[in-house]
């Protein structure tokens, strides 16, 4: 049976292979799936952890599942509203990529 | 309204006009005068037998903190008003006419007033540091706008340095706020006051040296002194006149006020220290005075060494020294306004204040050359003027420390710092040798014109209240005294 | 009243502004805003009579909804900044015009003004968040909304630049926020922030790590929010960036409510000496870090907008300093005050750079040379919120930071006050320049015509000038309003 | 009147008078000179009736610093045989120089500042010989100290004038530096700053032997400056620049006696005082006076010969202080001196004013019959001068040269044979300007000077002649003579004559230049020039070296420097803000990283 | 066999992350995203969240990733080219990720309960569904409505952002 800890790893290496999109890739939309990678590994942990605690009633801990849905949905917003910043970025640019926003700076 | 209200208010109200565009210099020179009238009415309503303070006033504005705007005034702080109102009359009435903007210039320098004042008028520490502080963006704007040479960056080195000062004080009156024992916690000066003679209230030796330093920078202690000359070269006569006159006496009260009764263990624990810094003041500022080419930056640099003298009187920590100190203060903002308002003459009529260009003006303009001779002897301190009672008492304060028949650190520095008398001498009449004397100047025409009666009368003001108070300096000893009259 | 309805009247009033932007006229935009501005200040009003007592505190809302004074307060501080944000908006719509690909006259501003007012009741519903869940959701409210506003100036580069930069980061940081939460909740099993606290004493030390880790994640975002160092990066790219109201919202009411969030979160895990032991080194440094960044890189800057931004990091340092010395008695006035003295000085420094900026064509510092000359009262409003925000006496921007510095002092955090002081003084610097620019240079057009200033505009403008020196002279009435 | 009041109108009509004339009659040359000769004559008048109101003694005080219970300076009025005597002959010698300036001063536009100086400096002398107590006397010296750099620098437009008056003041003030030290130590030591306390205190109190030389030579620092003794005697010479009634007046007369006055006052402080005290002063002055006899016997210029035997004379009155049974043995010689050498320097002003402003003697000669009143009157000066017998310079300067065989013999033989410089230089004067024939045209056309000028001549010659004689003396000091053996007196008479052959030897063939060319004296022994040194070098040197480091050190590189360093600072942290997203990334990265490790493994 | 599943999907899960950073191609990353999100849907109902497992289903790989490669084919972007390599970048990068990750691990090593098996549930044959239902529309009523409001507002900002002109 594979126990808690296992689960928190997995998320966790899920988390960090975000991050590493986040940290590595220069074109916005992978950092942009990266970054929904790293709320999915969150949602994992948040899900072992509520299948560990279970309640009173001998049931999961459902709080937490409700967070998870909570943020399932405030991802997709965030996916919608983002993506449509970056298709106005291309209009205006022609480009998705970091490196070429560099407009602003010091 | 409480006469202390109308002194503060006065010159801001008139500032108000100002920036609206009346007549400004009429409107100022007015209330000015009458602020110069109030200031001497309350002198001479102030009842010497009650002592004390007195014209207070309190309006409570924080309770949890106790910050209170509350106003009032014993012998020292009147003394100190009436050399503000004296000096911003005079300062005002020198003021050119036809400067640009008029109307925020003489706004600026009321708003100089107002703060001096208002500090001077505190009897809350909160408004005695906020009425300060309140002085410097005028005096920037002042530099900034109006100044002459490398304004621009004096006015920025200034106003920062003088902020970070008020910084250091602002932690020193904070960390004395918090050492007063819960349950007594006020701002209140006289309160204050109190508590530190009466040995409860003791901040220690951390709190002494951040006001020692927030309060010298202010006063430009050596090493902390190289913004002065430079902001007093720089600024036009006017501002200069306020702000060495005036402005910077507010460190030196700040001492006789807070320091000197709250603190007298550890003004001894660390009077070595300021024995040697004041002896920097004196000797090597005095040394560098010695050195200075143009007449504005040496008279910057004088007026920092003065300061040497103010501190030995601090130090000496005895109603002698202390009274000499505050005697001082007044004679010594006046002698400086005054230099610093010929100064500006003679550079408005000759365009220049090297002494190398400059020669022999006292045969074309002799009123300029007299006055001129006059504010300088007051600075060397010949006797007749109330400076040299001032540095008298200084000096019998400071030496008085230590038995007699041995020498210590207090007598050597003494001894010391009267040879600062001798350098004052050398760099004052080199520098009226050079311009009034001697062979004609490049820069001298025939044509040069010879001081209006405006600017000589209010000259001849402050030249006449420094000799009348030299001469009988009983007239502010006996406001003066009962201050420290708790002292040894 | 129950506190309750004032989230819900700001988001009705959003909904009743959509109605209108979309079923009347392209000429009544404007009066969107009055409707607005109206609205809001009436929900303000409604504030001072909302009564917590009416919370029931059995129902469900009772575990994710407080009404607490700090929450009212923080209600009242958005409501205000919206309403300021919203006559900002104003005078901005020209700006915005330009910078929208418009179908027809106008279109694109009603949400431009509307917006902000769902942003607002994000912040308030955040300010009254005391639980995870709802910590969360609120927050995501307000970013999303602000991501959307950032970004609205399509025509613009820098707008859209900003929009991504802080997009992404935004994401990130609610990425890290999760992940906290969720291993807050690992340990505690609790996501309600009472809860936690009472379980907390008696927790196994050995969960200290992962309870630490969870807390640092949340610390991270909530940085992010307030601009602490070293998660500051976006700031002043997204202020440069973004429409001069948003960035004004940005700088205040999100930032004022990241600290209040962020004090509820500090307070639930100070109930543990050990952990507070372990928190507050990492509080001070991040605090000497931001004050050390913010002032001091604010030097070089030509930028208003950018030296603004930079700055709001600075005084983002001091409130941090006043976090850090949150266990003095009066800590927790003395950042609510801050944050007042901050809303004033701020509101009004962005007030008077929109409307020059519109009439100069920019909002570097050069396009404020003789400002004196071409419109005097908007050069000493500005002077004013300068002075403030650098913390001369008698505004009210030396209040604040006196009353943090006294908690810092009484706190004996003596490093972080010398860095303070010498920040500070690194801060005159910078604000002066702003002075300089309008007072000593000579206008770049000696010619140009004095600067109109919209009727809304010039009253808040005099309103806010009068709050400066009203806070900075006489604070008892405002300090009796504070919890 | 009340005479209690005289001693207070003696004291302050010069002050009215000079503010009067400053005030009122700035422009007004003739009737600011009526104001001045008035008011001398005035103070001329009372101070004679205070001297002969046998007994009178002011005890009324104006208090001028009080504060009550721990110090006060009052202004006071001593009434003793000392201040009655100087306050005599101050008066009446000025009062005849303010006349004689009226003729002198003639045709010149400054003469309303001319007379406010000259009042002021009145007022200021009378508040020395008047003061009873240190800080008044302190105050009048520096006074007297202004007065006389304005009376020096009355032709300011003269370079030299005015580096002269300069000078003089600054040299003053560096003997005032001491002198107020000293006033410190005796005040700390006794407790009281008037001269009567001290007195009193000095009985009851031990001190510590080396403190109290001290301080009597600090306070004797005041006297060698202002009575100009080596080393500070070099301002004396230049302050010849001011007309030559001023040099009458104050730098002959008066003014640099106002040392020799202070030591006598407090003549009874330096007898309790260790011995060694009085040993220095003796030798300052024996080493002055032989010294500038020496640099007066090479000197070209007129007034600057007067000069540099005015200083020679004061040596010599110091040497009285040092030696004498009682200070009067040195007052002696001030009264006497200060008739014949008031008289010698009026002479010279005539003489010079008769030559159109000419002083070098060698361009003189042959006046013995163009100004014959003139001639006289400098003749009899000089003769006091050398101290020829039965002129008053021989008894006043024969007392202290006893008093010196009994109490130092090496002194004695020092002062002694400064006699025969004196007679050397005196003489070569005397013949070279007298007699011979005229070296120049402005000689040979000299003409006598007007009346109101030979007048004070002729009225001093005869106090130069008789003062000596005790019948005359003997109304104003009861002198301690010295009771030496008649060798001494006979060795004096030897130099005397000695001095006078040379003088004979050299120059009454009447020579056209000098025939004796010594660079080191005419040069002064190079004090001057060490001065210079002093002053442009080290002092300039030191001032400019601080203002270096004034300017680069603590402003440039501690206060510009940390300012930069903020500044620098702050533009390396905006590098930080790269504009890249994927960098903000790696910073928020790195930033959570730290957090996390500080948080929970730290 | 639950032991065999878990580790079988989370292989896979971590496989597609990879996947997902390192394909040039935004198509094949999207498509791997989809892989990753289905295998993290298994993972769930192997925890017994069967109403979450299904939401990221019909959330995740339905809609958000529709919606990525709508984007994707809607601006024609290409493969990134191969730029050059930013070595700095790339060191900082994976030094910050190795940082992190070494730190989730100590940390999940120092938890407890990380060695616990999951405890037997009381009571089968509930409803997940009916659960998550219950908690959400009562007790997280609140929350609920204000993300509902964040829906409205997103929906009219992508509108807004998005709208063309007509020029």
């Amino acid at each position: 049976m594979p126990t808690l800890g296992d689960y928190l790893l997995v998320s966790g290496l899920l988390f960090s292979i975000g991050l590493a999109g986040v940290l590595l890739r220069r074109n916005l939309l992978i950092i942009f799936m990266s970054l929904e990678l790293m709320l999915n590994a969150a949602n994992l942990s948040l899900v072992a952890f509520a299948r560990h605690s279970v309640t009173a009633f001998g049931l999961p801990d459902y709080n937490a599942q409700v967070l998870v849905f909570f943020i399932i949905t405030v991802a997709a917003a965030e996916v919608a509203v983002g993506l449509a910043i970056i298709v106005a970025l291309y209009r205006l640019r022609q480009t998705t990529h970091v490196e070429d926003l560099n407009g602003m700076k010091f | 309204m409480s006469p202390l209200l109308s002194l503060i208010l006065i010159p801001l109200v008139t500032a108000a006009f100002c920036m609206a565009g009346a007549a400004p210099r009429r409107i100022s020179l007015f209330g000015a005068g009458a602020n110069l009238f109030l200031s001497l009415y309350l002198l001479t309503s102030y009842n010497l037998e009650i002592g004390g303070f007195q014209f207070v006033s309190e309006n409570i504005l924080v309770p949890a903190y106790g910050i209170s705007f509350s106003l009032g005034a014993d012998g020292l702080s009147l003394v100190l008003l009436l050399l503000a109102t004296l000096v911003t009359f005079a300062a005002v009435w020198v003021s050119p006419q036809g400067e640009k903007f008029p109307g925020m210039f003489y706004a600026c320098l009321l708003f100089i007033s107002t703060g001096a004042i208002g500090a001077f008028a505190s009897i809350d520490l909160f408004f005695f540091y906020a009425f300060h502080e309140l002085a410097l963006i005028p005096t920037f704007l002042l530099i900034g706008i109006w100044g002459s040479g490398d304004r621009q960056r004096v006015a920025w080195k200034v106003t920062i340095y003088l902020a970070l000062g008020s910084f250091i004080l602002l932690l020193g009156l904070i960390g004395l706020w918090l050492a007063v024992p819960e349950g007594l916690r006020t701002l209140d000066i006289r309160l204050l006051q109190q508590l530190g003679t009466a040995g409860i209230l003791t901040p220690g030796p951390v709190v002494y040296l951040l006001l020692l330093f927030g309060f010298g920078i202010l006063i430009a202690l050596f090493p902390f002194h190289t913004w002065a000359p430079e902001a007093y070269a720089s600024a036009p006569a006017p501002a200069a006149m306020l702000h060495a006159g005036v402005l910077k006496k507010f460190g030196l009260y700040g001492l006789l006020r807070l320091v000197v009764p709250i603190f007298p263990q550890e003004i001894q624990q660390f009077a070595h220290l300021v024995l040697v810094l004041l002896a920097g003041n004196i000797l090597y500022v005095g040394f560098v005075t010695i050195a200075q080419k143009r007449l504005d930056l040496m008279l910057g640099y004088s007026s920092v060494m003065h300061m040497g003298y103010a501190f030995l009187g601090f130090v000496a920590l005895n109603q002698l020294g202390l009274g000499g100190m505050s005697l001082m203060l007044f004679a010594h903002g006046l002698t400086v306004a005054t230099l610093f308002a010929l100064c500006g003459e003679i550079s408005r009529r000759t365009g220049t204040l090297e002494f190398s260009e400059l020669g022999g003006l006292a045969g074309i303009t002799p009123r300029l050359g007299l006055l001129f001779g006059f504010a300088a002897m007051a600075s060397v301190g010949l006797p007749g003027f109330a400076t040299f009672a001032g540095e008298i008492m200084i000096f019998f304060g400071a030496f008085a420390h230590g038995a007699g028949g041995s020498f210590n650190w207090f007598q050597t520095i003494t001894a010391l710092s009267l040879w600062g008398v001798v350098i004052s001498a050398v760099y004052m009449l080199r520098a009226y040798r050079n311009i009034f004397w001697g062979a004609r100047g490049s820069a001298i025409k025939d044509e040069t014109a010879d001081l209006s009666s405006g600017v000589r009368w209010a000259v001849i003001i402050l030249i006449a209240v420094l000799l009348l108070t030299g001469f009988r300096p009983g007239l502010l000893l006996d406001y003066l005294n009962p201050v420290f009259a708790y002292l040894p | 009243m129950n506190p309750l309805y004032l989230e819900v009247s700001v988001v009705v009033l959003g909904i009743i502004l959509f109605m209108v932007e979309a079923f009347s006229g392209a000429g009544s935009k404007r009066s969107i805003v009055y409707i607005g501005f109206i609205g809001l200040l009436g929900i303000l009003a409604a504030t001072f009579f909302a009564d917590p007592a009416l919370l029931d505190s059995s129902a469900a809302y009772a575990r994710f909804y407080s009404a607490d004074p700090l929450a009212i307060f923080l209600k009242q501080f958005t409501l205000l900044t919206t309403a300021v944000v919203l006559v900002m908006a104003l005078e901005y719509a020209p700006t915005v015009e330009a910078g929208l690909p418009a179908e027809r006259r106008g279109a694109g501003l009603g949400e431009f003004y509307t917006l902000p007012i769902f942003a607002c009741a994000g912040l308030m519903w955040m300010a009254s968040a005391v639980d995870f869940v709802m910590i969360f959701v609120s927050l995501e409210l307000v970013t999303i909304t602000l991501y959307i506003l950032v970004s609205y100036l399509r025509r613009n580069e820098n707008s859209l630049e900003a929009g991504t930069k802080y997009l992404v980061l935004g994401a990130l940081s609610t990425g890290f926020l999760v992940y906290g939460i969720t291993w807050i909740y690992g340990v505690t099993g609790q996501f309600h922030l009472a809860t936690i606290a009472a379980k907390l004493p008696a927790l196994d030390q050995a969960t200290a790590p992962a309870l630490l880790f969870g807390f640092g994640l949340v610390l991270v975002a909530l940085g992010f929010k307030i601009s602490a160092a070293p998660f500051q990066f976006w700031v002043p790219d997204v202020y440069q960036g973004a429409p001069t109201p948003v960035a004004a919202f940005l700088a205040v009411a999100s930032k004022a409510a990241g600290f209040i969030v962020l004090i509820r979160v500090i307070q639930t895990f100070f109930v543990v000496p050990a952990l507070q032991e372990k928190i507050l080194p990492l509080l001070a440094v991040i605090t000497g870090a931001t004050m050390i960044f913010g002032n001091l890189a604010a030097i070089p800057q030509g930028n208003l907008k950018r030296l603004l931004a930079y700055s709001s990091i600075g005084h983002a340092g001091y409130l941090l300093l006043g976090i850090v010395s949150i266990s003095a008695p009066f800590a927790g006035t003395a950042i609510v005050f801050y944050l007042v003295a901050y809303l004033v000085m701020t509101l009004l420094a962005f007030l008077v750079t929109t409307i020059v900026a519109q009439a100069t064509g920019g909002d570097d510092i050069a396009n404020f040379n003789g400002l004196n000359r071409r419109a005097p009262h908007l050069a000493f409003a500005l002077m004013l919120s300068m002075l403030s925000l650098a913390g001369l006496p008698l505004t009210a921007g030396f209040l604040g930071k006196l009353f943090i510095f006294e908690c810092a002092i009484e706190e004996q955090h003596w490093i972080l006050v010398i860095l303070g002081i010498i920040t500070v003084a690194a801060g005159f610097y910078y604000y002066l320049k702003v002075i300089r620019a309008m007072y000593w240079q000579q206008p770049t057009d000696p010619d140009a015509p004095e600067i109109e200033v919209g009727g809304p505009a010039k009253l808040t403008i005099a309103l806010l000038c009068a709050l400066i020196i009203w806070i900075g002279v006489y604070p008892a009435p405002l300090l009796s309003l504070l919890p | 009147m009340d005479p209690l009041l005289y001693p207070w109108i003696i004291l302050f009509a010069p002050l009215c008078a000079a503010a009067f004339i400053l005030f009122v009659l700035p422009r007004r040359g003739v009737a600011a000179g009526a104001v001045g000769v008035a008011t001398a004559a005035l103070v001329c008048f009372l101070s004679w009736k205070v001297f002969l109101i046998p007994g009178l003694a002011v005890t009324a005080q104006i208090s001028w610093i009080e504060v009550p219970g721990v110090f006060s300076v009052p202004i006071g009025i001593i009434l003793d045989n000392l201040s009655r005597v100087m306050l005599v002959v101050v008066t009446t010698v000025a009062t005849l120089v303010f006349i004689y300036s009226a003729g002198y001063m003639r045709g010149d536009e400054g003469i309303p500042r001319y007379y406010a100086s000259l009042s002021l400096f009145l007022f200021s002398m009378l508040g020395i010989v008047l003061a009873d107590n240190f800080i008044m006397m302190f105050m009048f010296w520096e006074l007297v100290g202004v007065s006389s750099y304005l009376l020096i620098g009355h032709y300011f437009r003269k370079d030299s004038a005015a580096d002269a008056a300069k000078q003089a003041f600054t040299v003053n003030r560096v003997g005032d530096f001491g002198f107020m030290i000293g006033i410190l130590m005796l005040w700390l030591a006794t407790g009281s700053i008037m001269f009567s306390g001290i007195e009193e205190n000095l009985s009851v109190l031990t001190l510590h032997p080396g403190y109290f030389t001290a301080a009597c030579l600090l306070v004797f620092c005041g006297t060698i400056g202002k009575s100009a003794q080596m080393p500070l005697h070099v301002w004396l010479p230049n302050s010849m620049e001011g007309p030559t009634p001023v040099s009458a007046l104050l730098h002959a007369a008066t003014m640099v006696a106002a040392g020799v006055y202070l030591l006598a006052r407090i003549f009874p402080v330096l007898l309790a005082a260790p011995d060694v005290v009085r040993e220095v002063i003796m030798w300052i002055g024996a080493i002055t006076c032989f010294a500038a006899g020496l640099m007066a016997i090479q000197q070209d210029d007129i007034k600057r010969i007067l000069a540099y035997s005015t200083i020679s004379q004061l040596g010599y009155m110091v040497v009285g202080i040092g030696v004498g049974a009682t200070g009067d043995v040195a007052m002696f010689h001030l009264f006497t001196h200060a008739f014949f050498k008031c008289l010698l320097f009026l002479c010279a002003g005539s003489i010079i004013i008769a030559l159109h402003h000419e002083q070098n003697i060698w361009k003189m000669g042959g006046l013995l019959t163009r100004m014959p009143v003139t001639a006289l009157c400098m003749l009899a000066g000089g003769l006091a001068l050398a101290g020829v017998p039965f002129f008053s310079g021989s008894f006043s300067k024969d007392n202290i040269i006893e008093w010196a065989w009994l109490n130092n013999r090496t002194g004695f033989w020092i002062i002694a044979s400064a006699v025969l410089l004196t007679a050397l230089y005196t003489f070569r004067l005397l013949l070279v300007v007298l007699l011979g024939k005229p070296r120049g045209d402005h000689a040979a056309r000299a003409k006598e000077s007007p009346l109101v000028m030979t007048l004070p001549l002729v009225i001093l010659a005869v106090p130069a002649v008789i003062a000596g004689y005790p019948w005359f003396i003997g109304h104003f000091f009861d002198i301690a003579y010295a009771e030496a053996p008649a060798i001494a007196h006979k060795i004096v008479l030897g130099f005397l004559a000695a001095g006078a052959v040379l003088a004979a030897w050299l120059y009454l063939r009447g020579p056209a230049r000098d025939p004796v060319r010594i660079p080191l004296l005419a040069n002064r022994l190079y004090i001057d020039n060490f001065y210079n040194w002093l002053v442009i070098r080290v002092q300039g040197g030191l001032s400019v070296l601080g203002s270096w480091f004034d300017r680069w050190i603590i402003d440039g590189l501690v206060v510009t420097g940390s300012a930069r360093t903020v500044w620098g600072a702050g533009y390396l942290l905006r590098l930080l803000q790269l504009g890249n997203l994927q960098a903000y990334t790696f910073f928020f990265g790195a930033g959570v990283l730290l957090v996390l490790y500080f948080l929970v493994f730290r | 066999m639950l032991t065999i599943l878990f580790w079988a999907f989370s292989v896979l899960m971590l496989a597609a992350a990879i996947a997902v950073v390192v394909f040039r191609n935004p198509v094949n990353s999207a498509m791997s995203l989809v892989l990753s999100f289905l295998a993290l849907a298994a993972l769930f109902i192997t925890l017994d969240a069967f109403f979450i497992g299904i939401i990221q289903v019909l959330v995740y790989a339905g809609a958000v990733m529709v919606l990525f490669l709508f984007i994707i084919m809607l601006l024609d972007l290409k493969a990134e080219t191969r730029r050059r390599l930013n070595i700095a970048a790339l060191a900082g990068g994976l030094a910050v990720l190795g940082g992190f990750a070494v730190l989730i691990t100590q940390i999940i090593k120092s938890l407890p309960s990380s060695t616990d098996h999951f405890p037997t549930l009381a009571r089968t044959g509930y409803s997940d569904g009916y659960e998550i239902g219950m908690t959400l529309f009562t007790d997280f009523n609140l929350p609920f409505q204000i993300i509902g409001v964040l829906l409205l507002v997103s929906t009219v900002g992508v509108v807004t952002l998005s709208r063309r002109s007509l020029r």
